[in-house]
């Protein structure tokens, strides 16, 4: 709210950027005042300012834009937020980011139903019983430190997702000083396989990818434009590459068990039998046949036969491939869902990156990532293998205290986890939470946070397009809930509670995060009045650094490479759960959001519940038709689900969706489908100990019951009936060179 | 005097639009969608909900088939009867093409959907009495009543929800049609922009949401009278003619190698979408 | 000059069209066949018109002015409310389409023509009009009325001819 | 078989046709109750779609017409019966329609009526229809002329203010007797206000029957127009399944069998209810009955027409949508739709059962719900079988309001029917007369001049 002061102030005074939310908040209220009658306005305390007198850059009617940084997911996109009359209306990607230039997806755009999501937590809440009581955030901050005194470092713990900034500072520091080590940084989905198979074959956890660069992408479940790593930069690479050189057209063939959206566009798609993507990958390597050496010696045996045998990919397929990626250089080959899927998910990786290495590709299509200078602010990257950790010490009651920061691990974890249980034992638990969701519920303190159109903070992603950035994340208006705190704010008081001379200059995370900026100017690249650089860096969204580029190891280690035979079939549990990560829900954190609920799952089309995939040829042998509820049953549980009769899947794979399932968190979320981690047994990836997700076996058995599934398609299917409607052809009949 | 007004212009009202007449003066909106560089990622879709106050109708409308989706990806396959769909599916954003000779505009009997000067194919809320000819009689089945109220159905727009609206955007109420306007409000704040300067809109200057919105550049937009525009030089080069029914080059011995076409051009629609075939590679 | 009214009722047709030839036949002063005399019927008698002579109908008269009335006005102001105020341009089509405006002239045709009939009939046929004061109910069930009105000098040669062919009541205007 | 006497007494034809005016059967009652109760349930159900929206009535984005306008054409159809009987039989001389072209012609009016209404439930925004009537305005915005939906609603009132016109001349000389009759009381009121001083002097009669020839030839073409303008509702569209140059033929039949069909049952009842045994003879139904076959053939035929042309049109698209009728979810309904229309009416071709009561009212309700079925696999498989595939039907079976609203509208056509036939003589009294008195003099001058007799027959 402004005060009649800071209106005096404002006339006279040079631009400030905490004035200005001030100024834009104010038309917020107006405009709430307006519309609804109902204002938290209290007398004297504030000064009704009509439009007419409007104060700088308000001018009703006319939208202005401020840049920020999309928080839906970890690729980092910028974004710019127009905003009217004080509230934020609408996301666009911000055309200055290397990352996303100017675009932005689905999923992000979906965040302002996040931020004003009717469902977001809006007071401190105290567990009282089954019920939480609202408290003050001074009696919050008390209470977390009353609770701290009586616990010693070592039974303090962390979880977070993926930090990076100057909140992954402060946290640090905070962590530090209480003299803990248990910094759990935990998210369900991330590319950990990915990046162990990457460190061990390139030298580098990510490097970066060219897909624009590759004449051919050979990926092994990668779904670099759904969901992989950084989605909407790689669906503009994807772009540049379909474009080609003089005409001639990129060509995607994608392997894996259970089509992507990325499988969806490839020119070939090859359902591959699950996890036998390694084996694919050496076939290739022995069919190419420019391998020399321990590499040659390692693929002798991997002749199309059997790998045809094995895989199920048919040989001719084996050697078109194979001549493509000869014929056509550079190419590029990418491991994803492949390597974090199995148990020998590394195995699978270090077979798929050794393609690369044949092919000669490294340093051409993959390229060594740049480095950001401030390694303090790098993205601390999260794995699944943390919760496993946690959650053997939270059963093992190793914790008095644990900070659950913005994550949801009753909802994510592995039912076998039983991390519900294992979180109970916890003597104190405290949410950090926008949701009452899952994890939140089991809290004993539930804090509030802002959402990210609420609050500052810095992010550095990790992977980074061209150059090495920060980005900047700003308020596009003011609060909403008069209760919600920003991370960094609550960061910052519950640090000053244990260093509070270190911290006592800085008023609130803003004041911090002003200085800590402003101290780095010129390594920044900024230079000249301070006022001047930060109101430029805040009006680009984005500081631009030059990072070094590191170096790509040449030559991929072969020892140790040993792929398994594929597994015989289970006769109890015959099939194979892949559940699946779409690119509008993912792990289930957005699924509150009604834009990300009714927006139509690509491959299937169905909206608001979930489904299992099951392939035509299986759903005929097992008597099911679209729409029948089937029983999964695996090991661990069993959930009754909706058939969709699916072509993209390897019949002896089903797949569930992730996302759905809630039993809390908000109205659009709340009883919306399964969730497959429910099922899923607890089976780890050998070498990194993370969660191998497609190793869950199931069977699936007819309920009796059937309904209409809730989706766009209607009964035509894919099918276009004769009509053109969707019309398409090859290669040769067309010439793309004269295409504007 | 109204009858001598009607003489007087009865050459200019017994005009065929567009067929006899040059009226896209100064403008024609139209757009251009590779369907090879879509990859159905629903971008667009969510940025027409955010651009358009779309209502979210929730599960059980959705499944009563009262979506509101003006912007819709569909997702065919092409297998034909093979075990997998090997080549992938392919996606097409369907939308109201704004067709020249829209089927629409003429069955509407009170004249609540137009065609504007700048070629759009316009639909007045206030005046739609909700008879639902226009839509029975679109081919492509992009035209979305209003079957409730949704501003006043539960769990629309909840408080701080209807915070978000687009307020150059009217929220529709029960009993209204509606449809892709190719964000008319934005075209019209960048035409009166122009029209200040003394200039036309220049190619860029306007996006609407979905293509703005998509990572693949897949949509184009523009003014396809602007031969500066990307539009313009795309239809050009697919040799694509808004007021013909059958393309000269469709009409030549042995095919085209250009992939250019517009849906059921053959119903005569004009539409001013032209799709780009998407295109998958020979080799493999 | 007052004239008073007789009415006549008879059971048959016939005796009917006897009494209206006698009357035709004989002259009687005060009394004008072709002016005052009415026959009433329960239902439509073409022949009635045979015996009282050829009457003029005009009926149709309206029917023509109605049906062109209705037809050029339509047309012309459905044209003129397309070409004028807020035109409404349709893609594919004039803003004065001919074949849509041809259909609706053909309805306003009918609908003037029918509307200008049924007011043609009210005026020629006189209604709605007070019933006469010698009305009776027998009429509207099957007698045949004649109503005549005359001089009171007449009045006794007219019950003469009435009676004569067995009336099956006569009634009169009370005198004034 | 007993036609109706040439003896009969006029008087007692009054009396016969007055008495329907004051004690019908118990049964008459029975069928008002449920008039009423229906209507009321479609009052609740239009209320509460008036409320929600037309979400409720389980109509969806593709497919956005459905029973609404399926019963709309089915009580436009229905119309067209009093037309044929009053006014094609009228200038054919066909004497036995006399006694029941009234109540047919009632049946137009209100049948309309219900049309009209259908348009009115239809419509999203019911508040706002009167954007649909050319009036000037404020704003001089006019409707669009270019619209079928604008020539439907035209040609429905001016069919509708032509038929309460022909009706209400034609019934002006029993009103009159009616005012002769009615014990006084409002009724009498009512008649002596309508009856307009009719006297039945020459001059009335000459241009009343120059009037109603002039009507009646107004009307048949205008009969024709309206149901040509529905077919042109789905004809002018683009749609498969619609977009048919044999819609409008195809129409005007269906309209003229649902109406012979309605005819029948109406008839059955009425003879019934309000005692008519005397007027309402067999022949006459055997008449309408022969009558209805003939067209029930003709309707046949233009039906394979149809069909025949959808299949060797090569139109991929429409065949589709054929094939899809035959064969789809809507099959059951267009199959009974075949069996109701073209396999039922055989039954009227066996001579002993075009006397049959029992079988006749059955077998015209059979025809009744084929002629409603038609009307629905005109309208509903075009939207779920369509140009587009991808919205191919979703979910599209009508909703309990949907339903409650077709429901409501028999009742409230019954309503109106029935209370009609309780208040004006639905048997054409002065009509019924002259064909006696033709009669008669047919029988007088039997031999002597039969062709005039023939021909003089009004």
């Amino acid at each position: 709210m402004i005060d009649s002061e800071s209106t005096k102030n404002l006339s006279g005074q040079a631009f400030d950027r905490r004035d200005f939310l001030k100024v834009l908040g104010f038309g917020g209220t107006a405009v709430a005042l307006s519309g609804c009658g109902n204002t938290s306005i209290e007398d004297g305390k504030e000064t009704v300012v009509s439009y007419v007198e409007a104060k700088d850059y308000v001018i009703p009617g006319v939208a202005v834009y401020f840049n920020s940084t999309c928080a839906q997911c970890d690729a980092g996109c910028s974004i710019t937020g127009k905003i009217r009359e004080g509230r934020v209306l609408k996301l666009e990607g911000n055309p200055e980011s290397s990352i996303n230039r100017g675009k932005l997806c689905g999923l992000g755009q979906a965040s302002v139903q996040h931020h004003y999501n009717p469902d977001r937590v809006r007071e401190p809440l105290l567990r009282n019983g089954d019920k939480g009581q609202a408290i003050s955030w001074e009696k919050a901050y008390e209470l977390i430190n009353e609770k701290l005194q009586g616990a010693k470092g070592e039974e303090v713990a962390f979880i977070t997702g993926d930090v990076s900034g100057h909140q992954k500072v402060l946290l640090t520091n905070y962590i530090d000083s209480l003299g803990s080590k248990n910094h759990f940084v935990y998210e369900a989905v991330a590319p950990a396989v990915v990046r162990a198979g990457n460190l061990k074959s390139y030298g580098v956890e990510m490097p970066r990818y060219r897909i624009d660069k590759a004449k051919v992408v050979l990926s092994f479940g990668a779904d670099f434009l759904g969901t992989w790593i950084s989605p909407v930069h790689f669906a503009q690479q994807y772009a540049a590459f379909r474009k080609g050189v003089d005409g001639q057209r990129g060509v995607l063939i994608q392997a894996e068990s259970k089509m992507t959206l990325t499988g969806a566009n490839a020119d070939r798609w090859l359902a591959v039998r699950p996890g036998t993507e390694g084996i694919l990958a050496l076939g290739i390597i022995n069919a190419l046949g420019i391998a020399t050496g321990d590499v040659a010696e390692l693929v002798k045996d991997y002749d199309r036969a059997r790998v045809s045998r094995d895989t199920g990919v048919e040989p001719s397929n084996i050697d078109k491939i194979a001549a493509i990626l000869r014929l056509r250089s550079p190419s590029l080959i990418l491991a994803g869902s492949a390597a974090e899927g199995y148990v020998h998910g590394m195995q699978n990786a270090d077979a798929i990156n050794l393609l690369n290495h044949v092919l000669g590709n490294v340093g051409k299509t993959i390229e060594a990532p740049v480095s950001v200078p401030f390694p303090q602010l790098t993205q601390t990257k999260g794995n699944t293998a943390s919760l496993k950790k946690l959650n053997d010490d939270l059963a093992a009651g190793k914790y008095k205290v644990l900070f659950n920061i913005a994550t949801n691990p009753v909802y994510t974890a592995p039912a076998s986890y039983k991390y519900g249980d294992s979180m109970a034992k916890a003597g104190f638990k405290v949410a950090f939470a926008h949701y009452l969701d899952e994890t939140a519920l089991q809290a004993d303190l539930v804090l509030p946070l802002d959402s990210e159109m609420e609050d500052w903070g810095t992010h550095v992603p990790e992977y980074l397009a061209d150059t090495a950035q920060i980005n900047i994340q700003q308020p596009l208006m003011e609060r909403l809930h008069a209760n919600t705190r920003g991370m960094g704010d609550i960061l910052l008081t519950l640090v000053k509670q244990r260093k509070p001379e270190e911290y006592k200059a800085f008023d609130d995370y803003y004041g911090y995060l002003r200085y800590a900026m402003l101290q780095n100017k010129a390594a920044l690249g900024g230079s000249g009045d301070d006022d001047v650089f930060w109101n430029d860096t805040l009006s680009k969204g984005i500081v631009k650094l030059s990072g070094a580029s590191g170096a790509l190891s040449a030559k991929a280690a072969v020892e140790g490479l040993k792929l398994p035979q594929p597994e015989e079939a289970d006769k109890q549990y015959p099939l194979r759960l892949i559940p699946s990560v779409t690119s509008n829900l993912r792990d289930g954190r957005h699924t509150n959001q009604p834009w990300i609920q009714e927006s139509p799952d690509p491959l299937t089309t169905i909206v608001w519940d979930s489904w299992v995939e099951v392939h035509p040829k299986k759903a005929l042998e097992l008597g099911i038709v679209e729409g029948d509820i089937v029983k999964v049953t695996s090991k661990t549980g069993s959930v009754n689900v909706q058939v969709y009769v699916f072509p993209g899947i390897h019949p002896e794979a089903v797949s569930i969706p992730m996302g759905r399932g809630h039993e809390a968190m908000g109205r659009y979320a709340k009883g919306y489908g399964v969730n497959p981690f429910g099922i899923m047994d607890a089976v780890f990836e050998g070498s990194t100990g993370e969660l191998a997700m497609h190793e869950t076996r199931v069977n699936i058995a007819k309920t009796g019951q059937r309904v209409i599934v809730v989706k766009d398609e209607g009964p035509a299917g894919g099918k276009q009936m004769g009509r053109r409607v969707a019309l398409s052809r090859s290669t040769d009949q067309v010439d793309l060179s004269k295409e504007v | 005097m109204s009858v001598t007004n009607l003489l007087n212009n009865w050459a200019a009202v017994r005009h065929f639009h567009p067929i006899d007449d040059k009226p896209h003066d100064p403008y024609k909106w139209a757009m251009a969608i590779d369907l090879d560089a879509c990859i159905g990622c629903n971008a667009c879709a969510v940025a027409c909900y955010a651009e358009n106050n779309l209502p979210v109708v929730g599960r059980e409308k959705f499944q009563h088939g009262q979506a509101m989706h003006w912007m819709r990806i569909e997702r065919y396959w092409n297998e034909d009867s093979r075990e997998f769909p090997d080549q992938g599916a392919e996606f097409l954003p369907m939308m109201c093409q704004q067709c020249e000779a829209a089927p629409c505009e003429t069955v509407c009997p009170v004249g609540a959907t137009n065609h504007t000067q700048d070629g759009l194919n316009s639909q007045i809320y206030n005046r739609c009495i909700g008879s639902r000819y226009c839509s029975a009689n679109c081919p492509y089945k992009v035209r979305y009543f209003n079957w409730y109220d949704y501003p006043t159905t539960d769990n629309v727009w909840p408080a701080e929800m209807n915070y978000q609206l687009n307020p150059d955007v009217t929220v529709r109420g029960k009993g209204v049609m509606e449809k892709c306007t190719f964000c008319v409000q934005r075209l019209r704040a960048a035409e009166v922009t122009a029209k200040g300067e003394g200039r036309i809109v220049r190619e860029g200057e306007v996006q609407t949401a979905c293509q703005q919105s998509c990572p693949t550049n897949a949509i184009s937009f523009g003014n396809l009278v602007d031969p500066e525009s990307r539009v313009y030089k795309q239809w050009k080069a697919q040799q694509v003619d808004l007021a013909k029914d059958e393309q000269e080059k469709d009409k030549r011995e042995g095919g085209t190698d250009l992939r250019g076409y517009r849906i059921f051009e053959d119903l005569r629609p004009y539409p001013s979408v032209m799709y780009l075939e998407r295109v998958r590679e020979s080799a493999v | 000059m007052s004239k008073r009214h007789l009415l006549a009722l008879y059971g048959d047709f016939d005796q009917a069209e006897a009494v209206v030839k006698e009357l035709r036949n004989t002259k009687i002063s005060g009394f004008d066949v072709n002016d005052d005399m009415i026959v009433k019927s329960p239902i439509e008698h073409p022949e009635v018109e045979k015996f009282l002579g050829e009457k003029p109908v005009y009926v149709q008269w309206f029917t023509l002015i109605g049906a062109v009335l209705g037809g050029s006005l339509g047309f012309l102001g459905i044209s003129s409310a397309q070409a004028n105020f807020f035109m409404q341009m349709k893609g594919g089509k004039p803003i004065v389409p001919l074949p849509p405006n041809f259909v609706l002239t053909y309805e306003l045709f009918i609908l003037g023509g029918v509307y200008i009939t049924i007011l043609g009939f009210l005026i020629c046929s006189g209604l709605p009009a007070k019933r006469s004061p010698l009305y009776n109910a027998k009429v509207s069930v099957d007698n045949i009325g004649i109503l005549v009105k005359a001089e009171e000098a007449a009045v006794g040669a007219l019950k003469a001819i009435f009676a004569k062919h067995k009336a099956l009541e006569i009634q009169e205007e009370a005198g004034k | 078989m007993k036609d109706i006497r040439e003896d009969i007494a006029w008087a007692k034809i009054n009396q016969d046709v007055m008495k329907s005016l004051e004690n019908p059967r118990p049964l008459y009652w029975v069928i008002l109750f449920f008039a009423v109760l229906t209507f009321g349930i479609g009052i609740g159900c239009e209320v509460y779609q008036y409320q929600m929206g037309m979400g409720v009535a389980n109509l969806d984005n593709p497919h956005v017409w459905g029973l609404y306008i399926a019963t709309f054409i089915f009580w436009i159809g229905m119309s067209h019966s009093g037309t044929l009987l009053s006014a094609i039989l009228h200038l054919m001389h066909a004497d036995w329609r006399k006694p029941i072209y009234r109540f047919a012609e009632a049946m137009t009016t209100f049948s309309l009526m219900t049309a009209g209404l259908f348009v009115m439930v239809h419509l999203g925004r019911l508040w706002q229809f009167y954007y649909a009537v050319p009036y000037p305005n404020e704003r001089w915005v006019w409707p669009n002329f270019q619209s079928p939906l604008l020539w439907d609603a035209m040609a429905i009132f001016t069919y509708l203010s032509s038929s309460v016109l022909f009706l209400f001349v034609g019934m002006i000389p029993d009103l009159a007797i009616a005012r002769d009759n009615m014990h006084s009381g409002w009724r009498k009121k009512l008649y002596t206000l309508l009856a307009l001083g009719w006297e039945g002097t020459d001059r009335q009669w000459r241009n009343f029957r120059v009037t109603y020839l002039t009507i009646a030839c107004f009307l048949i073409p205008l009969a024709v127009s309206v149901h040509s303008i529905v077919a042109s509702d789905f004809g002018m569209s683009q749609q498969p399944g619609w977009h048919v140059t044999s819609f409008p033929p195809y129409f005007v039949a269906g309209a003229l069998y649902s109406g012979c069909a309605a005819i029948i049952t109406l008839f059955i009842i009425l003879r019934y209810v309000f005692k008519f045994e005397d007027y309402m003879t067999l022949p006459i139904l055997k008449k309408i009955v022969r009558l209805t076959f003939a067209i029930a053939m003709v309707w046949t035929y233009l039906n394979c027409i149809e069909f025949a042309s959808v299949w060797y049109s090569h139109d991929a698209v429409s065949k589709d949508l054929l094939i899809q009728k035959m064969t789809g979810p809507y099959a059951p309904f267009w199959w009974a739709m075949i069996f109701c229309g073209s396999i039922v009416p055989l039954v009227f071709a066996i001579k002993r059962f075009q006397t049959n009561i029992p079988v006749l009212f059955a077998t015209s309700l059979l025809l009744n719900l084929g002629m409603w079925l038609e009307r629905w696999m005109i309208v509903s498989p075009t939207f779920s079988h369509g140009y587009y595939p991808w919205t191919w039907d979703h979910d599209q079976w009508p909703s309990m309001i949907q339903w409650g609203i077709v429901f409501g509208s028999f009742g409230w056509f019954t309503l109106l029917f029935m209370v009609f036939c309780k208040m004006f003589p639905s048997v054409s009294m002065y009509e019924v007369k002259e064909m006696v008195y033709h009669r008669t003099l047919h029988l007088k001058q039997n031999g002597a001049s039969e062709q005039t007799v023939e021909q003089g027959v009004h």
